[in-house]
């Protein structure tokens, strides 16, 4: 049997199977069918420092191979999530990982700060690829100084293994990734959801209430792969790998492409089972294939002779 | 709650476009209880990301029922399942009906796959009570056999008048009421399009009944994860707060919801 | 029967949906089964000054709801499609648009002002969103000073209506939308293939031969009308939306969300007939609602009380 | 060349995992000439962008065969088709094998799915030949009464020598070159996997054989647009270029393909 377990820097996982933040909610939803010490860690929903409703519904709409959401980050802030869910989520050993977001930088290190002294939390992972979280008009995913300067805070204010999650929609990813490694982040994970949008032709609204939303599942994998290809050649700091995976050679992709780990997201809706089965997916391939560990696969893609090495080779 | 992989044990047409869709389910079926769903996984859609929801019409042992109309994707996909055809379901789902009480009488009032959905709940019914069904024109009336034969009254009708009496069901609610004598408290349950809900909901506020209602929106997880299905409910402090369908509900007081919402 | 045609700028074309360029050939591919004079307009394959390879095989791969595709823009150059292509397309009265790219500055100048004089040749597209195409280290598609270089030296080159066509993945579509109006574009088309790579995991290799392609196809269509309905609230100038069109609900998704006209890709290569079905069911639409032309339902899109009108509102 | 909705007759399963495929196609089956094939719409694939390209096995009047391997994605949802089901053909496709001369000998070599490839051919040559067919196993090997009642030998090599001689395909064309006394000149067509080919192709440019290999390339568009099926030819010049084995192929003459490549 395969050693299944992965380092993030300080954190340990017992496999290399996450659930995503914002599809697994925060744990109480999925255990009765799901064993929770199964996986890889739980990473929450966003959890802002106060209670948050969210958006209007309607909230999703299915659209090609994917869905398109705009729920909007609705949580019971620091404190609700802290009296309602911790001692639920401490009763197992699966890691927790805290997903937070703020609208400042001083909200996001408010935040962080909460969560240091919380028994059970394992890492914080920043969200800060969320299109509304503004400081003036910045966009803290999207704008390079913006996005130092919360990585920064943040860091300085946890000493919890610090997790980065990156905008998809920005024109080089390697500077993003660059620089919260340089910030001092202990892995970086990608992607979030892609902006979207789509339209219901009869009425001519959009069928998001909010308008736009985000695109995530199957539709967007090729890309998320491309751009995590892309991060793990700039940086030496582990890189969780995430976008429409359903199925254990989906998270293959992400490894041979450089990922350390994994996040299962909205494939747990169109089977809650998905997580258990990548993970055996997974080992029975490194265990078919000879390899002792998820390690000695990451990032092992042969990009040949023929193929061009660089990312900047012609397409079309 | 279980995710399984059950069989189809049998599938044929009903009604007005309805089909009666039979499912193996011998973990499932046995712990439904009224006003519940499952979380249909639709076998060769695989574009398609996400489950559909449906109310379970009727159990029998090991086997669950569900009466559904095509009217998207998803549903018209379903047409093909024949017996022996494999698929995945979560369930059972959501809250329920609340028990009807001994000493109170049972109004149900239901639209399209709502006459359905109160079916289970007919059934464990401590005593009959009466049902009013409405439907846009006379094959859109489902299952009146299947409550007479449990000794509901059923009332019904219908905005063209090919069964029942031409009108909305309010009116012929609204009737019997002028007229009633029994002095039992009502409990009514409702299922049905959103403005069914709304004017039951309306009426019963008014007339101080008890009333329940089964919402009807778009869903994603079906467990509680995703918040996709959320609606807004009263707080006991003025405020409102959204609440999840598919957890919380889809069965909430109809003094509770925010009806200006929509 | 409501009126289809539609004015790009100078550009006059009979229907709103053309054939995007790379999916149809040089015209005559699929003149046996389509009636070419139906269409809104030919886009061609992508043109160079001097006759290309392209890349080695496999160039495409299918993932779901898309296609990856590192074709390389193959072509044999501006002077052999004049000699061996126009005569053909002089005998349709379809609007021929030559999408045309170069390495350098230069080669852009070059093979604009070569498709000046030719007769039948309609309007040029300017493909910047070719990852490839690079001076210096800087992309034209994804680096606005490059971007705007060329728009403006293509523009003093040309006297042919001018379309733009867009990359999309920049951070700020509005940014580059608004460039290529100010440097004088007649219209932008977007969105081209967004940068995306699949593994064939038994292997290890990438399933292109190029590493990395351009995803197409349904699977981006939510991506591209976002991203041309934030271009529409940014420039007046009209837009041509592109990407993951194989309906006609598909191409009303992109007139209400601010297109002028539409472009179908990757549809054709599943149904060939594609275009004309989109055209019709255009038509059909106009009618059934009262329309008199696209024009009128252009941009309509009804964002409601509830519904955010910035882009900057809350996803997750 | 047609684009069109085609109706199923008939789909039975063959031998050695093949499946065949009848199709009612009364404006193309006509037209097809040996070596073409036709681009399929495989329905219920609405993940999938691309259609599959097939061989023409047999026609026969307004009906034409397909002889398929459920091998992918593609061809396992094919094997759901029944007759009266409806899928989008383009086609007749590619140039098709150039006609046997007169006064020549007919030399056919194929394994798997190329044994059906070349069916056309033998039936339309004006003189019976030879056919050299090989496999991995018995099943593999196929169509084999279907050439020999039209007059053809037909040599058969399995590798685990279940049919046949044990060895591969070229073992036997080798011994049959050996010994043969007959002077007139080979025209030789080969369809099967890549290696196959590329043995064949050495021996006809070393024994100076006109032979022509039918290529399987990936397929986009499969009418020359997409430029996804090309394959390295040499130029006059000395020079290469990619030709579009979907429309300049998939037949080529061995000679002219740049064998390196692969
Ligand atoms: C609790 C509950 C019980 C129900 N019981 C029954 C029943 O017993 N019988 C019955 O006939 N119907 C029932 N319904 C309704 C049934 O779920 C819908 O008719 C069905 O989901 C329609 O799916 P569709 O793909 O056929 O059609 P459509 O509704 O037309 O779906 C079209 C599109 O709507 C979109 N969509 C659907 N769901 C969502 C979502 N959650 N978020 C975003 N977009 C979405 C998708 O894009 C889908 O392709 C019930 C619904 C609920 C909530
Ligand atoms: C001219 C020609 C004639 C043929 N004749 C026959 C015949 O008579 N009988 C027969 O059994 N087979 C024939 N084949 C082979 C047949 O086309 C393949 O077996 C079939 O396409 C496999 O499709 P699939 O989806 O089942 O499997 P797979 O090949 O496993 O497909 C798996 C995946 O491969 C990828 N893929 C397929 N095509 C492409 C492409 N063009 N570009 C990128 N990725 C691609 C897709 O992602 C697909 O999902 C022929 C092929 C050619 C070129
Ligand atoms: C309904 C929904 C809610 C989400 N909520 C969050 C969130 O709160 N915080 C966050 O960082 N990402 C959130 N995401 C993004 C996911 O964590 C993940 O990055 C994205 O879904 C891509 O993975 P997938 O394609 O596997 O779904 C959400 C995604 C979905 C579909
Ligand atoms: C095989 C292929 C080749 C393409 N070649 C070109 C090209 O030469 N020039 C260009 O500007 N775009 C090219 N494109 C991009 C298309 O024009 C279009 O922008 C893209 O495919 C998105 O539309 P779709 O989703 O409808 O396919 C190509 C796309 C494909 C699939
Ligand atoms: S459907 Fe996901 S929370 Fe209700
Ligand atoms: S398959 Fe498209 S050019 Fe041959």
């Amino acid at each position: 049997m395969p050693n299944l377990s992965v380092q993030l820097g300080p954190l340990t996982l017992p496999t290399p199977v996450l659930v995503a933040s914002g599809t697994f909610g925060y744990g109480p939803e999925y255990a009765e069918l799901i064993d929770l010490n199964q996986l890889g860690g739980i990473v929450v929903k966003g959890i802002a420092l106060h209670p948050t409703k969210g958006n209007p519904t309607p909230r999703t709409a299915e659209v090609a191979s994917g869905l398109l959401n705009a729920i909007g980050l609705p949580n019971p802030g620091a404190e609700g999530f802290i009296q309602e869910y911790m001692p639920f989520l401490r009763q197992y050993t699966v890691p927790v990982i805290v997903n937070i977001w703020g609208k400042t930088v001083a909200e996001y290190v408010d935040v962080a700060r909460r969560f240091d002294t919380v028994e059970g939390v394992h890492a914080l992972e920043l969200n800060v690829s969320c299109p509304n979280i503004k400081e003036g008009s910045a966009m803290f995913g999207t704008c390079m100084d913006s996005f130092r300067a919360v990585v920064a805070a943040v860091r300085a204010a946890t000493a919890l293994p610090l997790i980065v999650k990156l905008a998809p929609n920005v024109s080089d990813i390697k500077e993003f990734a660059r620089a919260a490694e340089a910030e001092g982040a202990d892995a970086i994970s990608l992607i979030n959801s892609v902006p979207a949008m789509a339209i219901d032709v009869e009425t001519r609204k959009p069928k998001l209430a909010n308008v736009t939303g985000g695109l995530t599942g199957p539709a967007i994998r090729p890309f998320a792969v491309k751009l995590v290809w892309e991060a793990a050649q700039a940086v030496t700091i582990p890189i969780i790998g995430i976008g429409g995976i359903s199925k254990a050679e989906d998270a293959l992709e992400f490894i041979i492409a450089g990922a350390s780990a994994v996040a299962v997201g909205t494939a747990s809706f169109t089977e809650p089972r998905t997580v258990l089965q990548v993970t055996d997916g997974i080992a029975e391939y490194l265990e078919r294939h000879g390899l002792e560990s998820v390690d000695s696969l990451r990032g092992s893609l042969n990009t040949g002779s023929d193929a061009a090495v660089d990312t900047d080779s012609e397409t079309n | 709650m279980y995710c399984q992989t059950v069989q189809v044990a049998d599938q044929s047409e009903f009604q007005g476009g309805y089909r009666l869709l039979t499912l193996d389910a011998p973990d499932i079926a046995p712990e439904v209880s009224p006003g519940q769903f499952v979380h249909v996984r639709i076998p060769h859609m695989e574009e398609s990301v996400l489950r559909r929801p449906f109310s379970v019409y009727r159990t029998e042992g090991p086997q669950l029922q569900i009466l559904y109309k095509g009217v998207g994707k998803g549903t018209r996909t379903m047409t093909y399942l024949r017996a022996g055809d494999e698929l995945s379901l979560i369930g059972p789902l959501g809250n329920g009906f609340p028990a009807p009480q001994p000493g109170h009488f049972p109004v149900l009032v239901a639209g399209g796959y709502g006459m359905a959905a109160l079916y289970l709940l007919a059934r464990s019914a401590p005593q009959p009570g009466i049902a009013f069904f409405g439907g846009r024109s006379a094959p859109d009336i489902l299952c009146v056999d299947e409550f007479e034969s449990l000794g509901w009254e059923v009332r019904m009708t219908t905005q063209d008048g090919t069964r029942g009496r031409a009108g909305i069901v309010t009116d012929e609610i609204d009737d019997w009421w002028a007229v009633r004598s029994d002095s039992q408290p009502l409990e009514v349950y409702a299922c049905g399009p959103n403005a069914m809900l709304e004017a039951v909901a309306r009426r019963a506020m008014e007339r101080d009944w008890q009333a329940w209602v089964s919402v009807d929106r778009n869903m994603g997880c079906g467990v509680g994860a995703c918040l996709t299905c959320v609606l807004k409910v009263k707080q006991p402090d003025g405020e409102w707060a959204w609440k999840r369908s598919c957890k919380e509900g889809p069965v909430f007081d109809c003094r509770d919801i925010l009806w200006e919402e929509d």
